[in-house]
């Protein structure tokens, strides 16, 4: 595929839209694989957006991989497996569901609730955040028609705290990104039924190498494959 | 026959690329993306006595030009690879399988072997002595040219089909291990397993890997997979099937002529779910260029200058 | 004593980056590059009792994320550099340097160091009992603990210095050969050096290097040496310098994690003759990323999780 | 440095002219290596032609690392260690010099050739090329007013032999780059006396590994370092 925007959000946080096929993608929470100059192993990143021959995906600059990334200029060819893992099943949204996202687990948030909303559905957004300055797509999720809630650790912008110190009296279901603690916070704390997506280093992301196997109460599954995103139902924490 | 077949213990490959164990699945990951027929076979991923699921994640690692794993042999175990496994390769590749099979003690390794004797689908048993991840596992067998030896006879005494032992290059002397594999009656050695490797996550100040250290595979062995191809092939009478950062059709040639009958692909697999097709069809190509007639032809072709 | 000072074997270094043995000649080709005094300090050309050209070439070839070599120890011999080289060196270099050594008998390596023993510029003396490039020689003491430790006994009778075993990794268990030199006397060890390795030429159908074989290094190794540093590291109460394909700030830090008391900087020098000034000035900010203040402090942390 | 131009001369000879710093270059015959993306060691190139602020060099594509360089484009930067090894001595070509060229070993030649033209030398360029379609450069040789013969092995063009086959009668003195044999054979068939370039796969490039070393008369010389230029006097072949 081919880089047309590659743009920072945040002073770490970029947005990048690459031009291509786009066809094998099936459902919002699935993710591409690119693969960088210099390095071995792809890089998986969970969709955010969708266009007619486009995929918009956000990422953080944490190692030397994503520092390449964010160098990357309008033009450049990246080599990219697309439509990978099994995304969100929409059908339980209900009519009020509630989409919490954290850090660089908010971008599936968005392309699940463009979704959403195409059905109709009131979505309300809980995006969490280090701090203020770390805040990024809010008013594109309001831009969607969604209400949303920021919640930030340092209380320097919205509700002080998690996003589970945020959490609505009331929704129909939820769905749910971002890094393994708030993953386990919510899912001990939200109320109802919902689904979500978890994250493992991978080895070829399309389930080949079992390297990103995880225990589920219904067996098996890798994360790259029967994942990223798993029923609440079917979740059993290691340790 | 064709320019690309070979001989691999008396069955004929198409060609001699292999997608390697643990790299592959059971085939039909990538037969939805395209006819894994054209492949040479595959060995598929490496099964035991009983269900495993492995070991614990982080399982996998990069590193410059090649990665890190630390798998641990997840698999649903022999009986059901037999039951469900099997019968859905079936639907996907017509061609005999190379069964790779690992163990935690000899009377591990005979009875899967045994029950994998029975199915026609299994052309080759590739014994896995060397796997580096399962502590206290694999890896003793594999180091000691006696203990080796001795998974290979009580394999050999359970089944008919050609039994390949899979070495494992952290040893000092892979020859010793090699002959001794040899004289308890192997039909074929594969080699080199991974290279154990670890990383630490500076951050954290903790193995990459939960499991502390895994393998190392990628082009960054290759080199020394190719020294011990070299080597073993210089010393045994019987097959060697070479592997080990293998990714594309020129390393598969440098491979046979360092003595390789066979050639398994790894690592690449992952990074390109394509990587053996593309091989396959860039080989004819590759070998015009080095003016290669038939790959068959080759096979040690990188010993003759000793001799003169 | 800076955030980068460390302590190796009662001699205090600036910083922990060492250039290699075999990758910065006696010093001078760098000197006229930039002041080598920014170095903790440097393992000078591997040093023989007698002269050596070293073996026929190519002794070079080009591998993933590294290069072969099989140069073989070419160096003046023992006499010749103390009465040329050392004087040359002491012009641009005004700290105690460390004496690589290697030999064939057992009196080679004590003849050599005996006369090294008396240069005051010598700080260290580091006993290369693995060059894998000369048959029959260094390889066979480095794979063999009795052995190894035979080297260590005889070359501690005739040095008052610090003995820095250089270890092999081309062996099963590097952990018994370096607590054997342990127990023998030696004062500290360095690891790893080369893997061995071999490419063969496409089109001569020969090997590149006219030797065969050749020692792998570069970053393709970094994660097995990390590895065997982790492991002696562990095992040993001695300091352990760590390399085997060294090439940033980054992977300094890693490998003191993982118990390197210093760090050897080797291949990367021939690729970048300014890497060890450029590693040194990068260490400070790779440090504060990870909210290190002094580099001793951090020798060994990668084990700590180990107690918990 | 940076990539200003990169074209065929022939089917798999390139010239590429590199703008940067070249003051570290001080005589014809001496070379620059390059690093390349993805290839661990550098690649030693002859210097072909010395601008103010630019060095020209010509490439034979015969591997992956070539290859690569061949499919460079202008503006493109390269990592280049300039002015590396002992050149050719013009102390000694006294008023009729002989340059003998092959195949790759040419490029060094035009420079030297310039360099003595520009004494007021009258220099004769022996040119040797495996067939017509090889041949590069005679125009530019003429253009520096030398008197030029071309050899070709199959006779396509010019003398049918080796550059040995076309050994003026008399010359002042003479210098040489080519292909091993062909070194072998000027050093036996040419009278009087030269400088030969060697070429030998090398690890540093500096002086450092001893990767390139050879035996000479006076003592182990390094091909990187002390080399690419040996005198005939001081030449000991190997075997």
């Amino acid at each position: 595929m081919t880089v047309a925007e590659n743009k920072p959000l945040t002073r770490e946080v970029y947005r990048m839209v690459l031009k291509g096929d786009v066809s094998a993608f099936t459902a919002p929470g699935q993710f591409l694989n690119l693969k960088l100059e210099g390095r071995f192993l792809r890089r998986p990143i969970s969709l955010c957006d969708l266009g007619e021959d486009s995929a918009a995906i956000i990422y953080k600059v944490v190692g030397q991989g994503t520092a390449q990334m964010a160098a990357m200029q309008p033009g450049e060819k990246l080599d990219v497996l697309t439509g990978l893992g099994n995304g969100y099943d929409l059908a339980d949204a209900g009519e009020a569901p509630l989409l919490i996202g954290g850090g660089v687990g908010v971008p599936p948030m968005y392309l699940l609730a463009k979704r959403l909303r195409a059905q109709g559905k009131a979505v309300h957004a809980l995006l969490g955040f280090n701090k203020a300055s770390e805040i990024f797509y809010e008013e594109e999720f309001r831009a969607l028609g969604c209400t949303v809630t920021i919640a930030t650790a340092d209380g320097s912008y919205g509700v002080r705290g998690f996003v589970t110190d945020a959490l609505p009296k009331s929704y129909s279901y939820y769905y749910c990104c971002g890094p393994e603690p708030m993953l386990r916070a919510v899912y001990k704390t939200a109320k109802g039924s919902g689904q979500l997506s978890f994250e493992k280093r991978m080895g070829c992301g399309f389930g080949a190498c079992m390297g990103c196997s995880c225990k589920t109460i219904t067996g098996y599954k890798r994360i790259c494959k029967e994942g990223p995103v798993l029923r609440k139902e079917e979740i059993a924490w290691e340790d | 026959m064709g320019r690309l077949s070979v001989d691999l213990c008396g069955i004929t490959l198409d060609n001699p690329v292999i997608p390697a164990s643990g790299t592959f699945g059971y085939g039909y990951e990538f037969a939805g993306l395209y006819d894994i027929n054209c492949l040479g076979t595959f060995s598929f991923k490496g099964t035991t006595r009983h269900p495993r699921f492995g070991n614990p994640t982080p399982r996998i690692a990069e590193a410059p030009a090649g990665m890190l794993n630390s798998v641990g042999l997840q698999n649903p175990g022999v009986e059901k690879v037999i039951s469900e496994e099997l019968p859905k390769l079936k639907k996907c590749f017509r061609k005999p399988v190379m069964a790779n099979v690992s163990g935690f003690s000899v009377e591990d390794y005979a009875y899967t072997c045994a029950l994998l004797d029975k199915e026609e689908q299994v052309g080759w048993l590739e014994v896995n002595v060397s796997c580096p991840n399962v502590h206290g596992g694999g890896m003793s067998f594999g180091t000691d040219p006696k203990a080796a030896a001795q998974v290979v006879r009580a394999v050999k005494a359970v089944t008919k089909k050609p039994v390949i032992l899979k070495l494992t290059p952290n040893v000092t002397d892979i020859v010793s291990v090699a002959l001794a594999c040899q004289e308890a009656g192997a039909d074929g050695l594969s080699l080199i397993n991974t290279l154990l490797g670890m990383r630490l996550d500076l951050r954290t100040r903790k193995p990459i890997l939960a499991n502390t250290m895994g393998g190392l595979s990628g082009p960054a062995v290759f080199p020394v997979a190719l020294r011990m191809v070299y080597q073993v092939a210089g010393a045994v009478s019987i097959p060697v099937v070479g592997m080990g950062g293998v990714s594309s059709a020129a390393d598969v040639i440098e491979m046979m002529l360092a003595g390789a009958a066979a050639v398994e692909v790894g690592a690449a697999n992952l990074t390109d779910p394509f990587a053996c097709k593309k091989i396959i069809d860039d080989l004819p190509a590759e070998m015009d260029k080095y003016g290669i007639e038939r790959l068959s032809d080759i096979i040690g072709g990188g010993h003759a200058w000793e001799k003169t």
